[in-house]
């Protein structure tokens, strides 16, 4: 069973999304049942294996030697696990609200195909064991999602497209290229919490500082460190399911995952410190936190305002990493799920208002939460917690980095935070009052409004409320309950324990 | 014969078959009629089989090493059939192209 | 569960207002239900063990701790009043529901806040509050509410992020989060007057002081009026009472003391100056609160002057005045709403000027009533102090209460201006059973004290020189208030110091704005290594458009090959030869 | 060991029948014929797992009059990629031929060259002796040419000229070099060959004849000027031949003349310089054959520039195990080029078969006609996807094995002068191939062509080829397992910098 469970989990989407395939646009409900299948057991197994991990200490690894020192190597530990629930839970909720957003609409059976290829990857990225199993998967990610940008085909679509995989495969490329070079210098290793390099004494440093840039390089372009963003906001144009996928759980979280990968297991973070590197990357995420946000600020467009203020966040997750405090590892690795569940949530929103209102501009959202007041609630909660107010999940976060960088004698840090916080309830709260408080600027398509200033209470149809509720609720829950001990923040917590000066 | 005959009679060999190699690869790049670029690789191929020719008797003092005889023979009839598959082309492609005698790809090949 | 059910109490009935039958219930019974809970955990339980949910949050843990107790009964008091007031006089507003919901959130964090005993939780609760007040703010939905909310909600934001950066490096400084085990180790922190000056500022955002008050004047008197009362009665005491949970009083040190004092007397002083120039009597209360804040602070400050364990009876007369000054302001909002519907002049219009005279007695620490009770536990208090500042502190008591005086003056000439002309509807059952019962606590606020908080009771001494001293400040105040109404006061148009400081500040802002738009950070290519249009680019120069064409073209020659092919196999001979 | 013999005979023998029997029986026979050699190739690259090579001597005659045939790992895993190839493109071209009255004739033709073809290739995997490399390199060439001008159109008779034209040269160079090459050892045989060899200056010029002789033939840039014409005008499984094999074969033969025959010459010493040109040649190919393939509008067109690009690749193992005699990196050199060999080969087959689908579909193969490709035809625009996937060497495929090896060699044997042609290839080939993609997602607009049906085994040969692809990519280890049978090429099992 430690040899099947993994591959269970790998391949319960893979075989779902090649059989969607092959099926005729038509079968949407065999479609569904297919997809919810395949989602209900990559969770399950998901669970079973946390299980197994958490409980019983089994060890879940499967290894094929290839030769030459090309091991595939997939094995769950506790970080793997992390984003592997993540990934397989939002999944779910993705391919139920996908299900009841494309409805009716063309080439399901492609969307639907690519979608599952598209999970298959981030769980094979999640599940990776060394870096070499990890670039295969995050190449086939770069693959299949491309899929899913152009979905709609038009030239705004393709041009994204264009874009996204110019970014995506040059840094694939330059990513290769150092995973090759770092192989040829050390031999083949596995991700070893604490840092494989760290016990090779005849590696060069500046060998290895190369590298390093050239690996952040690589993955610094998924995760939309500046100023190599340029591929997100303009991905905005993909349907809504996908920009949540997009944003919340596979591409910027496997860039994001990747750096973590990089700084705790394969340098290890008192290396990576030792030689130096982690300063000019934390000038970096300085800078991709603040200038996300200011650009969040300018965009009048929501899903483009919701895309820069990814851009933003994502770079707290590689800000636990860089900052050298213990508690910031653990804020970077609980941000990684917060974020995921809390943006999820507000793209689920944007969806629904775009696909059910036709509202797409912000200035548009005015008095929109008087006709859907519990999906703008749910919006609400999100973006509250995205700005770091309490409970909501994000303020989890941005206390342990903040604490983070404080335990480094990093201040800085909290002056980021700080300043990042404030131009986050710049850019959130203007529409959280536009859609509560204004009056509303259209009658959101209802033709035979009786009178003025009535509006009706009607929100979108299950299959989108219920994954909406359900992240909205687990980031209201991952916060309330950060104390136990499952908790993100709890398995955060044991995460960072193996990776370096945590109690 | 004594070594020096022999040795300048090689030469002499080599050199006619070098000689004609290069006229052969000369014409062969230059001409752009298609007759003469058959012919000249006939040529270059007369060059050659000469070369091999010539090594037969070269190693052996009194009787000629049959190897190269029959590379040369090989050598012919790979020859023969190649130029009358080139030939053959050469025709039809003059009966398409009644104003062509050239190979249209060496001034611009249609690529759109 | 004997904590967290008063504290969520308000949020299960929001949550009930989900299901439409329930709704108009809610609003009828819910609010001024919703703090009953809470009001009677606040007076029943004193014995109660401290509560602890390490699943929580970080850590919860719930209790009274020194302070609280007080607090939250303040804040059940006047929540209950201002709910029984809000479902009698927002009953036909059409927005009463989304008030509610506001009502019911901005309730919790309040009642939170104050059983709150570590960093996270108090934190959590007095965001939930500052950020639900903003509905409730500009729940009028006029620009003036507008203006308010967006003044309110930008400097409680500010406060906010400072608050959470005290608290990012306070969670550091203790072994756990729990203020009662961090705060007496601050001082002593390598940063320990960064964090100080942090949760200073933020606090005192909250609990206007002095410059950090500009949204006070205008939030309080946007608010419908059960909401001013809560605003200004319980919710600003929030600043207070974090001040009492962070600062450790009995170590903090001189300096500190010092600064509370001078900010908190010229805030008293500011307080009563800018409300003279004002028409609108919310407003007149909302600078009354900012004066008497301002009064709070100082006492504080004292106690910190005069450290452990002397400073028992300041802090305990501060919790009185606390209690008495929210009581009557609550009173003062509510009674201001209910004067605007009753004719001027009518028998019942006399009613409503003897109930709004008494609370304004109160604040002014006149002889016999709770305002005189706490001065007099504050100069017992006092008495503690080092020689200097004893009768410093005695003497500002009056001297502010001459200020309170004639302020309050004024406001009740400009509440005799706002009442209307003609026989109005009247004001509802509710709004008057609040307001009466406000009063009536008021009244019996000092044999509740005696049966309460035994240790704080003073008796009242009536004699002729506590008398005298109670009047002599009140009669100062009232002659100057006479001497003041002889002047054209508060012109048509006139803005005020706040007002134009306000202004000149949203100007920058909005020209910040201006610059800010039209900076380079505005164009979307801005700061990004766009590869796409980079090969675009390159691709469209002329060269590149043609040129490999022509390059293809000449390598698909006879002769080009031949040339190339003669070369290089020269060149690769001579190299093998070479080596 | 008389497999050996069938595997060359058997294809010619069915050539010769193919061309007699009347034409109902053509396909059978000739599908027979290519199964029969598919079994044979698969029996001998079983006999080199378990046995590692052997020796056929025809007729009983030893090597320096009779005729030897070699069987290796390289060798057996060339006959291997061309049987599958073969066989896949076979079953392919039975419905291509079948489906239009014009293309039936051209069927009949196809047959007995394709065989003539494959026999050849099979002879010059086999032989072990340079002259008769030669002659089967000349038949091969002769079929190919043949089935070059299969379809008859002007443009494919010039193309199929000037290709007859440049590959005969490029043997007369080839042969000249043999010429020298006896003048100076009396010698044939490759191994035999090897041992007489001293650096001497008719030795250095045979060397640069024969490998130039053998570059024209392998249309590495700048000789690539025959290759897009030819594989661009003919037919789809013909493109498919050509690109896929006939360029590989004389590669194959660069191979055996350079690690075998020169050894001595290209290792240590002299052979160091030789490998650099070669290299920068590749490299130049990688670069400006991909940045054509960009710049096209037909597909076909563009798939022919794509070869001519990937062809680079396969010339790094020159330059990279040319500066030591037996380096570390061995293995991964011989691994990478032959994973690239056989993952160049399935992806480019897959992709002509598949344009040939589309061309019969669309009845053009312009870029811009092919809108909502991916919705009409998915399996077709999966399979383009799949192979070119491969040939952007990213994962999972064996392209990506081929390119990850690469450029480990590369990186180990200290040239790393070489990895960002091989990552700029990548990104080039990258471009080209999502140009092809991204016009099959355009939604059509009412405009579309109406599309012809295109028969089941057109449509899932090209996804089975592409799929092998991907397939072989988990395979690396008995790939390289066998490799070491190649003489010239004892290499430490594992190599690299890895245990």
């Amino acid at each position: 069973m430690t040899f099947w469970l993994p591959l269970i989990v790998l391949f319960s989407s893979l075989v779902t999304g090649l059989i969607i395939f092959v099926l005729p646009e038509e079968r949407s409900r065999l479609r569904t049942a297919l997809n919810m299948a395949g989602a209900s057991l990559k969770v399950a197994g998901v669970f079973l294996m946390a299980w197994g991990l958490l409980a019983h200490d089994v060890v879940y690894e499967v290894r094929f030697t290839m030769g030459l020192g090309f091991d595939f190597l997939l094995k769950v530990d506790l970080l793997s696990l992390a984003f592997v629930s993540l990934s397989s839970n939002l999944w779910f909720l993705t391919t139920l609200y996908a299900v009841g957003y494309l409805e009716g609409s063309p080439n399901r059976s492609r969307f639907f195909g690519f979608f599952s290829l598209c999970v298959t990857a981030s769980t094979g990225v999640a599940l990776a064991g060394n870096l070499i199993t990890f670039f295969i998967f995050y190449e086939f990610l770069t693959l299949v999602t491309y899929p899913l940008v152009v979905h709609r085909g038009t030239p705004k679509a393709l041009d994204a497209g264009r874009t996204y995989l110019w970014h995506a495969v040059t840094a694939g490329a330059v990513l290769f290229l150092a995973v090759v070079w770092l192989q040829v210098l050390s031999g083949p290793f596995d991700f070893i919490p604490g840092g494989a390099l760290q016990s090779m004494e005849h590696l060069s440093r500046s060998d290895l500082t190369v590298i390093f840039a050239l690996l952040i390089i690589g993955l610094g372009v998924k995760s939309a460190l500046v100023p190599l963003h340029g591929w997100l906001p303009t991905a905005m144009i993909a349907p809504a399911p996908v920009s949540a996928l997009l944003h919340a759980v596979a591409v910027v979280k496997a860039g994001a995952f990747g750096v973590m990968r990089v700084i705790f297991d394969v340098y290890g973070k008192d290396y990576a410190s030792q030689l130096g590197v982690l300063d000019p990357l934390a000038l970096v995420v300085v800078g991709t936190i603040l200038f996300g946000s200011l650009r969040a600020l300018m965009q009048e467009e929501l899903k483009r305002r919701l895309a820069y203020s990814t851009v933003s966040q994502v770079s707290y997750i590689v800000l636990g990493a860089v900052a050298l405090g213990p508690l910031a590892t653990v804020g970077g690795l609980v941000h990684l799920v917060h974020q995921g569940i809390m943006k999820i949530t507000l793209f689920f929103c944007a969806g629904i208002l775009s696909e059910f209102l036709g509202i797409h501009r912000i200035d548009q959202m005015d008095g929109v939460g008087r006709r859907m007041p519990v999906t703008m609630a749910l919006f609400s909660l999100a973006a509250l917690g995205m700005i770091g107010v309490p409970p909501v999940a994000g303020f989890v976060s941005k206390w342990h980095l903040a604490q983070g960088g404080i335990q480094g004698g990093q201040e800085w840090v909290v002056a980021v935070l700080v300043v990042s916080s404030l131009l986050n309830a710049a850019y959130f709260l203007p529409i959280l009052h536009a859609c509560w408080f204004k009056a509303p600027a259209m009658d959101f398509g209802e033709r035979n409004r009786q009178e003025r200033g009535f509006i009706t209470w009607r929100e979108a149809p299950w299959t989108l409320m219920l994954p909406t509720l359900a992240t909205a609720l687990f980031s209201l829950a991952a916060g309330v309950f950060a104390g136990w001990e499952w908790s993100p923040l709890g398995v955060a917590e044991k995460i960072a324990a193996g990776r370096g000066g945590f109690p | 014969m004594d070594l020096s005959m022999v040795m300048s009679t090689f030469f002499l060999y080599s050199l006619a078959a070098m000689l004609l190699v290069g006229m052969g690869i000369y014409g062969l790049l230059t001409r752009r009629h298609l007759l003469r670029k058959v012919m000249a690789l006939n040529v270059i191929a007369g060059g050659v089989f000469l070369l091999l020719i010539t090594t037969a008797y070269r190693n052996q003092e009194h009787f000629p090493d049959p190897v190269p005889q029959a590379m040369v023979l090989t050598g012919i009839v790979v020859a023969i059939s190649a130029t009358g598959f080139a030939l053959a082309l050469v025709r039809r492609i003059h009966q398409r192209m009644k104003d062509a005698k050239t190979d249209p790809f060496g001034e611009k090949w249609d690529r759109s | 569960m004997i904590w967290i059910f008063p504290v969520f109490f308000p949020l299960l009935l929001l949550v009930l207002m989900i299901f439409s039958p329930f709704r108009r219930a809610v609003f009828s019974c819910g609010l001024w239900i919703a703090p009953a809970p809470a009001l009677s955990l606040a007076l029943g339980g004193s014995g109660v063990e401290p509560a602890a949910f390490p699943h929580l949050f970080l850590e919860t843990s719930l209790h009274f701790g020194s302070f609280g107790r007080v607090f939250l009964l303040i804040t059940a008091l006047l929540w209950m009043a201002a709910g029984m007031y809000a479902s009698s006089c927002l009953a036909k507003d059409p927005a009463k529901i989304p008030f509610s919901v506001f009502f019911l959130l901005t309730l919790c964090g309040n009642l939170g806040l104050t059983v709150a005993q570590d960093l996270a939780s108090f934190y959590t609760f007095f965001a939930l509050m500052s950020f639900a007040a903003y509905g409730l703010i500009v729940h009028d939905k006029t620009p003036y509410a507008f203006r308010a909310g967006r003044v309110y909600l930008t400097m409680a934001l500010v406060g906010e992020v400072m608050l959470a950066s005290a608290f990012f490096y306070g969670g550091l400084a203790g072994p756990g989060l729990m203020f009662e085990t961090m705060a007496p180790l601050l001082p002593a922190q390598e940063k320990g007057s960064l964090i100080l000056s942090l949760a200073f500022a933020g606090f005192g955002i909250k609990g206007g002081v002095i410059l950090l008050h500009l949204w006070l004047p205008l939030a309080h008197p946007a608010a419908p009026v059960p909401a001013s009362a809560v605003l200004s009665g319980a919710m600003i005491k929030a600043g207070l009472l974090g001040w009492l949970q962070f600062f450790p009083t009995e170590s903090v040190g001189e300096l500190w003391g010092f600064l509370f004092v001078c900010l908190g007397l010229l805030g008293a002083a500011y307080g009563v100056l800018s409300g003279l120039n004002q028409r609108d009597p919310k407003t007149i209360l909302a600078y009354s609160s900012v004066s008497q804040m301002g009064l709070m602070t100082m006492t504080l400050g004292f106690a910190m002057l005069s450290g452990a364990p002397d400073n028992e009876k300041i802090l305990t007369g501060l919790m009185l005045f606390a209690l008495v000054h929210g009581l009557a302001k609550g009173a003062l909002f509510l009674g201001t709403g209910i004067a605007r519907t009753i004719k001027i002049g009518s028998l019942s219009g006399r009613f409503v000027a003897a109930g709004l005279i008494f609370p304004c007695m109160v604040l002014a620490g006149s002889p016999l009533t709770g305002g005189s009770a706490v001065k007099g536990v504050m100069k017992e208090g006092a008495a503690h102090l080092p020689e200097a500042w004893t009768g410093f502190f005695s003497g500002m008591l009056s001297f502010s209460a001459s200020g309170t005086t004639l302020l309050l003056c004024v406001f009740l000439w400009r509440v005799f201006l706002t009442m209307p002309q003609e026989k109005n509807k009247g004001p509802g059952a509710g709004m008057l059973t609040a307001w009466a019962a406000l009063i009536g606590l008021l009244l019996v606020v000092v044999p509740l004290v005696r049966e309460g908080v035994p240790e704080a009771y003073v008796p009242l001494k009536v004699s002729l020189n506590a008398i005298w001293e109670g009047v002599w400040p009140m009669g100062l105040g009232v002659f100057l208030a006479f001497l003041l109404l002889k002047w054209p006061l508060a012109p048509e148009g006139e803005k005020g110091l706040d007002g134009l400081f306000l202004e000149k500040m949203e100007q920058t802002l909005r020209s910040m704005e201006r610059r800010w738009r039209a900076s380079p950070l505005r164009d979307p290519a801005y700061g990004r290594i766009d590869l796409v249009a980079w090969t675009d680019r390159l691709l469209q120069r002329p060269l590149l458009r043609t040129g490999p064409d022509r390059i293809e073209e000449r390598l698909m020659h006879w002769h080009t090959v031949g040339v190339l092919l003669v070369f290089l196999l020269l060149g690769f001979v001579l190299l093998a030869w070479a080596g | 060991m008389n497999q050996m013999i069938w595997v060359v005979l058997l294809p010619f023998l069915g050539s010769v029948v193919c061309l007699l029997v009347h034409r109902k029986l053509v396909f059978a026979l000739a599908m027979a014929a290519s199964l029969g050699t598919l079994a044979v190739a698969a029996g001998l690259v079983a006999h080199v797992w378990e046995h590692a090579g052997a020796r056929v001597e025809l007729g009983g005659w030893a090597a320096p009059l009779g005729i030897a045939l070699q069987l290796d790992g390289l060798a057996a895993l060339f006959l291997l990629l061309t049987a599958v190839v073969g066989v896949l493109v076979g079953i392919y071209a039975g419905s291509f031929f079948a489906q239009t009255s014009e293309l039936r004739p051209m069927g009949i033709h196809f047959w007995p060259l394709w065989l003539l073809l494959w026999g050849g290739l099979n002879g010059v995997y086999l032989c072990s002796d340079a002259f008769n490399a030669y002659v089967l390199l000349e038949i091969s060439t002769l079929a190919a040419v043949g089935l070059t001008v299969l379809s008859g159109s002007t443009a494919s008779l010039v193309a199929g000229l000037r290709y007859l034209l440049a590959a005969m040269f490029g043997s007369l160079m080839y042969l000249l070099g043999v010429a020298l090459l006896y003048a100076g050892t009396g010698q044939l045989d490759f191994v035999l060959l090897s041992r007489s060899l001293t650096p001497q200056v008719h030795v250095v010029t045979a060397f640069g004849l024969m490998v130039f002789g053998l570059l024209l033939k392998s249309a590495l840039l700048p000789f690539h000027f025959w290759l897009p014409p030819a594989h661009a005008s003919a037919p789809a499984p013909v493109s498919a031949i050509l690109s896929a094999l006939v360029v590989k074969a004389s590669f194959f033969l660069l191979l055996k003349i350079w690690f075998v025959v020169f050894d001595s010459l290209s290792g240590e010493g002299p052979g160091k310089m030789p490998g650099q040109l070669l290299g920068f040649l590749g490299s130049l190919a990688v670069v400006w054959g991909s940045f054509q393939a960009v710049r096209q509008w037909r597909l076909k067109s563009l798939i022919a520039y794509s070869t001519v690009g990937q062809l680079g690749y396969l010339f790094f193992i020159f330059p990279v195990l040319s500066f030591s005699h037996s380096p570390p990196h061995e293995a991964l050199a011989w691994g990478g080029t032959v994973f690239h060999l056989f993952s160049h080969g399935l992806a480019k087959a897959s992709l002509f078969l598949a344009a040939g689908c589309l061309l019969r579909a669309m009845g053009t193969d312009d870029l811009h006609a092919m809108r909502d490709i991916a919705g009409r035809m998915p399996v077709i625009t999966f399979s383009l996807g799949v192979a070119g996937v491969s040939l952007m060497g990213l994962p999972p495929s064996a392209g990506f094995v081929a390119k990850w090896m690469l450029l480990r060699a590369v990186l180990a044997s200290g040239q790393w002068w070489w990895a960002p042609v091989i990552v700029l290839g990548g990104l080039l080939t990258a471009a080209y191939v999502f140009k092809i993609l991204a016009y099959t997602f355009v939604p059509s607009q009412g405009d579309a062509v109406r599309l012809q049906p295109v028969s089941l085994a057109m449509t899932f040969v090209p996804l089975a080829l592409a799929m092998l692809c991907v397939l072989i990519g988990f395979r690396a280890d008995e790939v390289i397992l066998l490799l070491p049978a190649v003489p010239g090429c004892e290499m430490s099992a594992g190599g690299g910098g890895g245990p």
